[in-house]
């Protein structure tokens, strides 16, 4: 009878479910010696920023012989609270978060107050707040404006007047609004050198980058100045650029003055060849050390300031033999 | 008087068009330059193939929410073959048997099980945007640059994109209105349970239209890569709302039996398109796009809908 | 005499353990043509089903042209030469007529597989001509007339090499004229030697075209003979199993000074020349007769407020209505019975409780939160399933979709009857219905225009006005051009009112 | 609807009719949820713990409030796609309102003037459905491309930050959720099976020419049905906003398919005419437990979102052959 196979069918699907995730060591190893388990929930992992930071949390953790729970939380808000609630329920011995955004993290780090579980954010700040957390950040907008500012420097030097586009990320995400402000703020007072002609509101998709760059460039096909709020966004716009033929390397004639930001692998090897300007890279290596010793600190009780700064800087061609090694991209792309 | 005015409104859609490109191209002095329109047709095509698939399934009153994530699936199978140094051909073919497998798992659902569309198609979007993470270990892959000149090539000097989408047009219009197969997807929209008694079969027509949609996806895909050159972990993501919102913007009914590729579909997805690229080229303020293009689709359904209105106080 | 085309042979269905079929076996000559008489629920579609491949049998067997017959679906009957036209007809709306004749069939252009458009157009053109419909073949279906698509259906049915067609109700939606048409249509189609299964409730007609009658009743063969051997009377109480003296309650001799309850004043449609007066008096049943086209549905779709009126004024009770739409009538007492029951008159997956009571259930919550009372809503339910003679083997839970048409008009009926109305105008109240639940109706209308109200009967069925009506009302294109009393009842002159073949009066 | 034992059935082995039984009755998804819950439980600490329960209950509660909505607009045979942005705007109209870097009015007003709003919008679709007679599905995709472009623009993507305490307490008190989502479900539910407006709901979405020829106001009756989805929103919107302590203009951007599929699942037909409030949390409680299952067990992201999907499916094919049981025994 059909029914009943559906039946079966159902159950059995649900048991694989089961059997394929074994229990993992989730801490309770049987012989008292108990194993710290860190929980580390992130708002996304569809960026090759965040799984470079998740991995680098990963190899710490594992430095340190401590186990580690996983949650992502796909952009929504309510869910991570839930999530880091979940955490809590099943006695996580530290927290790692990448909130969603500044303000939305406060009821989980009162939460992980209350339930006395250390917590850090990772990457972004917490809104000011009673509740105690320490955060691991970059300065997005600062970063950028750094960035962009390298950017205009070598603007000025050619000397004629730039046109420019900024591919903006999606507009509900804080850090593509840091970004655009830190390009904002740089471009001001440098009216006479840029001017900007184009805003392109992306999404974070790749495909509206692509087609807006490319309308930008048939608008104004004199564009020689392009900055993208996410490095993951450059096949896009030199898919755009080599569409016109203006894909050049740096010093070629015609060349577009690129920035960007992240510091991916995409970006590196375009460093390395000679077609990128300079891009903001934030120190991953430095902020999943950080986040996993302000844990620890915090477990031995010791008191931390509420935010620690990373620093993060700009590589450009100028200084990309010294720089690369802390450029998580270059790793990845050396690894292969 | 009435005539006029029902002539009117039969233009209406195209007439839409025509003003949009009017306004732009006073905005703009390059807007209408037929780099830029061709442009358009280039940048339409991803989403406009995948529409041409929906219109199939929309006019069996069906849905395929799984579009977008077969169009991921596919880049990522594709990726990785072409990463791991395998010709394009290869890769083309792997897109179009990842295509088929996902809408045949579709198809075998919907019409042989009678599990309704929306869920069925839910859950792959699901398993598939699932099994595309799993494959590229959520990141990003940059792609060999065969598939960039791909998407660049020209054939008479019009890109191959266009003309991807160009042919899926034309042979969709073909099958719709001169194939047996075509005339019954009208009939089994209208009435699935009427068609079968009157000796259509059903179930294979279903089955079909998914596989199309699958196949169409599997091609967009391919279009999109052309451009992009690379695959994010967000490939696809929504397609499937831009796709449906493309096809009903050309007339074709969400209740099925009712609606054309040509000229609607192709319309549809072109004049969405056309509103991106002018609010770029005339540097319109980032925050107004979604406005501006909901409202575009709001009047053009509501002249749509004036031109179909039927005396009748109630119809689905 | 020479092996019969079609052979039942002890045919049994059963649904879940109850027989509906049981042991049925007749034969059909080659060129012969079959009435299949018998109540709604007798049996006939199960039978007719399995015939076109739609069910199976549970026993017994069929054997067509002398060779057994066991076809598994539609395309199957079709393929072996039998066209089945269902009463709902089968045609797509959304098509052409040409597309929908060749929908499973279309002929190709050679080895490309693209349909033949000019020969499909060639083809369909040759069918519209046999049949006598001169329309061109790329009209769309939803363009059409209900005897339009008749026509189409039986074009259909000739596009592939039928030896048996099988009618179902043919007639229901088809005008005086069509019907005539139709009856030729049939008559060329037997000279050709084609062989006929024709399903009727209007009995004369099947006198008029069988040469053998089967006659049907609970699922059994209960007369099989020649046409000849039967009377109208004799055929009705095989079919009831009781003697039924008469097919019309009787109409009591109407009492003249009456006042009137609804007046139209020069009502116009839309887009429509003529304008339309008349006068409904209190405990009056008044018939609208009429070819189809004439304009009859069309008016009533207007006083309903279903349609947009140009011009005119509706009174009830003396009182100008000025908003028509169907919730101010409602709430004024007047009902419409539209002639659609399936796709107007019920929620077909709602309950029997829930239709019955949709119309009036504001009655059943007169509190502020507008509840609704189980117990009251229990009662009236009861009471209306008493009073419309719906049979007490279906509960009230049960799903409409699953009745026959006739228990479904009573539904219908019953909703309306629930609103106790000063007014109730019934479109085609007894399309497709069988000869038992006719009668239930008619005597409900009588009872209801004894208790005062007004009722207005639209019907293609002259008998039924002339039975049922106290005076009786012709259109012709969008007029009323003849007013007959009771005393002047002649089907003859309704007739030439309403072709205009002879100035009535 | 009432499980009618099939005769075929009845001469069948205990197990298969017991089982027959179990497909055909209206709490096939609970009892899948329940299923879940025990095969699960072994595997995942802390699953059943109060703690668990009540974290699964603050996330759920919103969505089943939205769906709520969803629902009566489903049951006329509608969609309603806007309820996310619906969600997001009257969140940050309403933290502009109260938030003391806006205009700091009293909370109240704040939270009247949001469910004003969400209802104000709701009635904005139900207007275009019903008056210009346009297809429900374009006309909320439209206004949610709108909408929720409208948020973002008018906070131009900031968040608006310091709420009063005293609309933070609804956020914090789980309480008070749990009391306002059970008395709207109920009331709701109520309404649909004992009012008229109820029944005339479900008319609607059978047959809307029957349901207007039998009197039915059936624009009314339609249009109600999507102030009260905005209404719903809006109200999912306060507690979202008050447990997030935060009016943000992207708040529930990724639960529309969520919302939807939950509906559905629970088994509302997307084609009108059969709908409850009850499948509905069913459905939301499926969902929410099979995605805070899939967490607990530490699953990696792509193995949740396949073996989401997958369940999906499973839980639709056996509604499907309940279905398909229910007509044979019809």
């Amino acid at each position: 009878m059909k029914t009943i196979r559906h039946a079966i069918l159902a159950s059995f699907s649900i048991l694989c479910l089961v059997g394929c995730s074994k229990p993992d060591s989730t801490g309770n190893a049987p012989n008292g010696a108990r194993k710290i388990t860190v929980g580390v929930a992130f708002e996304t992992l569809q960026t090759e920023y965040w799984v470079a930071g998740f991995e680098a949390i990963k190899t710490e953790l594992s430095k340190l012989d401590i186990a580690m729970v996983e949650a992502v939380a796909d952009s929504d808000a309510s869910r991570q609270l839930q999530q880091v609630k979940g955490f809590i329920t099943r006695g996580v011995d530290g927290i790692i978060l990448v909130p969603k955004d500044a303000k939305t993290c406060i009821p989980m780090i009162r939460a992980a107050n209350e339930a006395q579980i250390p917590i850090v954010l990772f990457n972004r700040p917490a809104d000011k707040t009673d509740a105690i957390s320490t955060a691991i950040v970059a300065d997005n907008a600062k970063l950028t404006q750094e960035t962009v500012a390298y950017m205009v420097d070598q603007a000025r030097k050619i000397g004629s007047k730039h046109k420019a586009v900024v591919v903006l990320g999606d507009l509900g995400d804080i850090n593509a609004i840091g970004r655009r402000d830190g390009f904002e703020a740089a471009i001001k007072g440098n009216e006479n050198i840029i001017e900007v002609v184009s805003r392109v509101p992306s999404e974070w998709n790749q495909e509206k980058a692509q087609a807006g760059v490319a309308n930008a460039l048939q608008a104004n096909p004199d564009i020689d100045f392009i900055f993208t709020s996410s490095d993951f966004l450059f096949p896009s716009i030199t898919s755009a650029l080599k569409a016109v033929g203006r894909y050049k390397k740096i010093g070629e004639k015609g060349h577009v003055i690129l920035g960007g930001f992240d510091g991916d692998a995409t970006a590196y090897q375009m460093l390395v060849d000679g077609y990128l300007d300079a891009t903001g890279v934030q120190d991953v290596y430095f902020e999943a050390k950080s986040a996993v010793q302000a844990l620890i600190d915090m477990r031995e009780g010791k008191k931390l300031p509420q935010l620690i700064i990373d620093p993060g800087f700009v590589i450009h061609q100028g200084n990309l033999k010294e720089s690369s090694p802390r450029m998580w991209g270059a790793n990845i792309k050396k690894k292969g | 008087m009435k005539r006029l005015y029902q002539r009117l409104l039969e233009f209406a859609p195209l007439f839409m068009f025509m003003v949009v490109l009017a306004f732009f191209g006073a905005q703009s002095s390059r807007f209408l330059e037929p780099r830029n329109l061709v442009n358009i047709l280039v940048q339409a095509s991803s989403t406009g193939i995948v529409a041409v698939g929906m219109t199939f399934v929309l006019l069996t009153a069906g849905v395929d929410l799984s579009v977008g994530a077969i169009m991921f699936v596919a880049a990522a199978v594709a990726g990785k073959m072409a990463l791991a140094g395998l010709s394009l051909p290869f890769s083309l073919l792997a897109m179009l048997v990842v295509g088929w497998l996902v809408s045949a798992f579709n198809a075998l659902f919907i019409a042989r099980l009678r599990v309704p569309a929306f869920i069925v198609t839910l859950a792959t979007l699901f398993i598939g945007r699932g099994l595309g993470l799993w494959i590229t270990e959520t990141r990003a892959m940059n792609l060999p640059d065969s598939f960039l000149q791909f998407g660049s090539a020209r054939f008479l000097s019009v890109p191959v994109p266009a003309w991807l989408f160009g042919m899926a047009v034309v042979l969709a219009h073909l099958v719709l209105t001169h194939t047996s197969f075509g005339r019954q997807i009208f009939a089994v929209g209208h009435d699935a349970e009427m068609a079968r008694k009157a000796g259509i079969r059903t179930e294979m027509v279903m089955a079909k239209v998914y596989l199309i949609s699958g196949t169409c996806a599997a091609v967009a895909a391919l279009v999109t890569l052309g451009q992009l050159g690379a695959v994010s972990p967000k490939f696809g993501e929504q397609k499937e709302f831009a796709a449906i919102a493309a096809a009903v913007l050309g007339g074709t009914s969400l209740f099925g039996g009712r609606g054309n590729v040509l000229p609607g579909t192709l319309l549809g997805a072109v004049l969405i398109q056309t509103i991106e690229n002018g609010l770029v080229m005339t540097n319109a303020n980032p925050y107004l796009y979604p406005m501006i293009t909901s409202v575009v689709i709001f009047v053009a359904v509501f002249f749509e809908s004036l031109r179909n209105r039927v005396s009748r106080p109630f119809s689905a | 005499m020479s092996t019969p085309l079609l052979e039942f042979d002890a045919v049994e269905k059963s649904f879940f353990g109850v027989k509906v079929l049981k042991g049925v076996s007749f034969n059909i000559p080659e060129g012969g043509m079959v009435g299949l008489v018998g109540e709604n629920g007798a049996g006939k579609s199960t039978l007719m089903n399995i015939l076109g491949g739609n069910l199976q049998p549970s026993a017994g067997s069929l054997r067509f042209g002398g060779e057994s017959y066991a076809p598994q679906n539609s395309g199957d009957a079709a393929r072996q030469g039998i066209a089945f036209i269902h009463q709902e007809l089968n045609l797509f709306p959304n098509l052409s007529i040409a597309e929908n004749i060749f929908l499973t069939c279309f002929p190709r252009m050679g080895a490309i597989p693209l349909i033949d458009r000019t020969e499909v157009s060639r083809r369909a053109a040759k069918l519209l001509r046999d049949v006598g419909l001169g329309l061109s073949p790329e009209r769309l279906v939803e363009t059409l007339s209900t005897g339009q698509r008749q026509l189409v259906e039986i074009a259909k049915a000739l596009s592939i090499e039928t030896r048996l067609i099988i009618f179902d109700e043919p007639t229901t939606s088809l005008s005086e004229r069509e019907t005539l048409q139709l009856f030729a249509l049939i008559a060329r189609l037997r000279s050709r030697g084609l062989a006929m299964i024709y399903i009727s409730h209007t009995l004369a007609d099947v006198f008029r075209l069988c040469d053998d009658l089967v006659a049907l009743r609970d699922g059994e063969v209960v007369g099989c003979g020649p046409a000849k051997s039967f009377t109208s009377a004799s055929l009705v109480a095989l079919m009831v199993g009781r003697t039924m003296t008469q097919l019309f309650p009787d109409r009591r001799s109407s009492t003249p000074p009456r006042e009137a309850v609804f007046e139209v004043h020069k009502v116009r449609r839309i887009d429509v020349p003529n304008y339309v007066s008349f006068c409904l008096h209190q405990g009056e049943v008044l018939g609208l007769s009429g070819l189809m086209g004439a304009g009859r549905s069309e008016l009533a779709r207007v006083l309903f407020g279903l349609d947009p009126r140009e011009s005119g004024t509706i009174l009830l009770d003396g009182e100008v209505i000025d908003s028509l739409s169907p919730r101010d009538l409602i709430g004024r007492g007047v009902a419409f019975l539209t002639e659609n029951r399936r796709s107007e008159g019920l929620c077909l997956d709602a309950s029997i409780a829930e239709n019955l009571t949709l119309a009036t259930l504001a009655e059943h919550a007169q509190n502020p939160l507008r509840w609704l009372s189980a117990k009251s809503l229990q009662t009236a339910v009861s009471n209306i399933r008493q009073a419309v003679g719906l049979d007490s083997k279906t509960g009230d839970g049960q799903c409409v979709r699953s009745l026959s048409g006739g228990n479904q008009q009573k539904i219908v009926l019953g909703k309306w009857l629930l609103l106790k109305p000063r007014v109730l105008i019934l479109d085609e109240p007894t399309r497709g219905i069988d000869v038992g639940a006719k009668y239930e109706i008619y005597r409900l209308i009588q009872e209801l225009a004894d208790s005062g109200a007004g009722v207005l009967v639209i019907s293609s069925e002259m008998e039924e006005l002339m039975g049922i009506c106290d005076r009786i009302l012709v259109m012709r294109s969008a007029a009323i051009v003849d007013e007959l009393g009771r005393a002047e009842f002649d089907r003859e002159r309704i007739l030439h009112g309403a072709f205009g073949t002879e100035i009535a009066r | 609807m009432t499980i009618r034992k099939p005769v075929a059935a009845q001469r069948a082995r205990p197990f298969t009719q017991w089982l027959v039984g179990l497909i055909s009755s209206e709490y096939l998804v609970f009892g899948l949820t329940l299923l879940l819950v025990a095969l699960l439980a072994p595997f995942t600490p802390g699953l059943v713990s109060i703690a668990n329960l009540l974290n699964i209950a603050g996330y759920l509660l919103p969505l089943f409030i939205v769906a709520i909505g969803v629902t009566l607009v489903m049951i006329t045979g509608g969609i309603d796609l806007s309820v996310t942005s619906v969600i997001a705007l009257t969140s940050v109209v309403g933290a502009k309102l109260i938030s003391a870097d806006g205009s700091a009015t009293p909370t109240v007003v704040g939270l009247v003037a949001m469910l004003a709003l969400g209802a104000g919008l709701g009635a904005v679709n139900g207007g275009i459905i019903t008056c210009l007679r346009l297809p429900a599905f374009i006309v909320t995709l439209a206004s949610m491309m709108f909408l929720s472009g409208f948020a973002v623009w008018i906070t131009q993507s900031k968040n608006i930050y310091n709420l009063p305490a005293s609309f933070l307490a609804l956020g914090k008190q789980l309480s008070i959720a749990l009391g306002l989502t059970i008395t709207l479900a109920l009331c709701v539910q109520v309404v649909l099976q004992r009012t008229v407006y109820g029944r005339w709901l479900y008319a609607v979405g059978q047959n809307p020419t029957a349901a207007y020829i039998s009197g039915v106001p059936v624009r009314a009756v339609t249009f109600a049905a999507y102030v009260v989805s905005g209404f719903c929103a809006a109200l999912a919107s306060v507690m979202l906003s008050a447990r997030l302590e935060t009016g943000s203009p992207v708040l529930g951007r990724e639960i529309l398919l969520d919302i939807i599929g939950a509906t559905v699942v629970g088994g509302t037909s997307l084609f009108g005419g059969k709908g409850k409030i009850a499948w509905t949390f069913f459905g939301v409680l499926f969902l929410t437990v099979l995605d805070n299952a899939l967490n607990l067990l530490n699953l990696s992201q792509f193995a949740i979102t396949i073996a989401k999907g997958t369940v999906i499916l499973l839980a639709a094919v056996l509604d499907a052959t309940r279905h398909r049981l229910g007509r044979q025994n019809a």
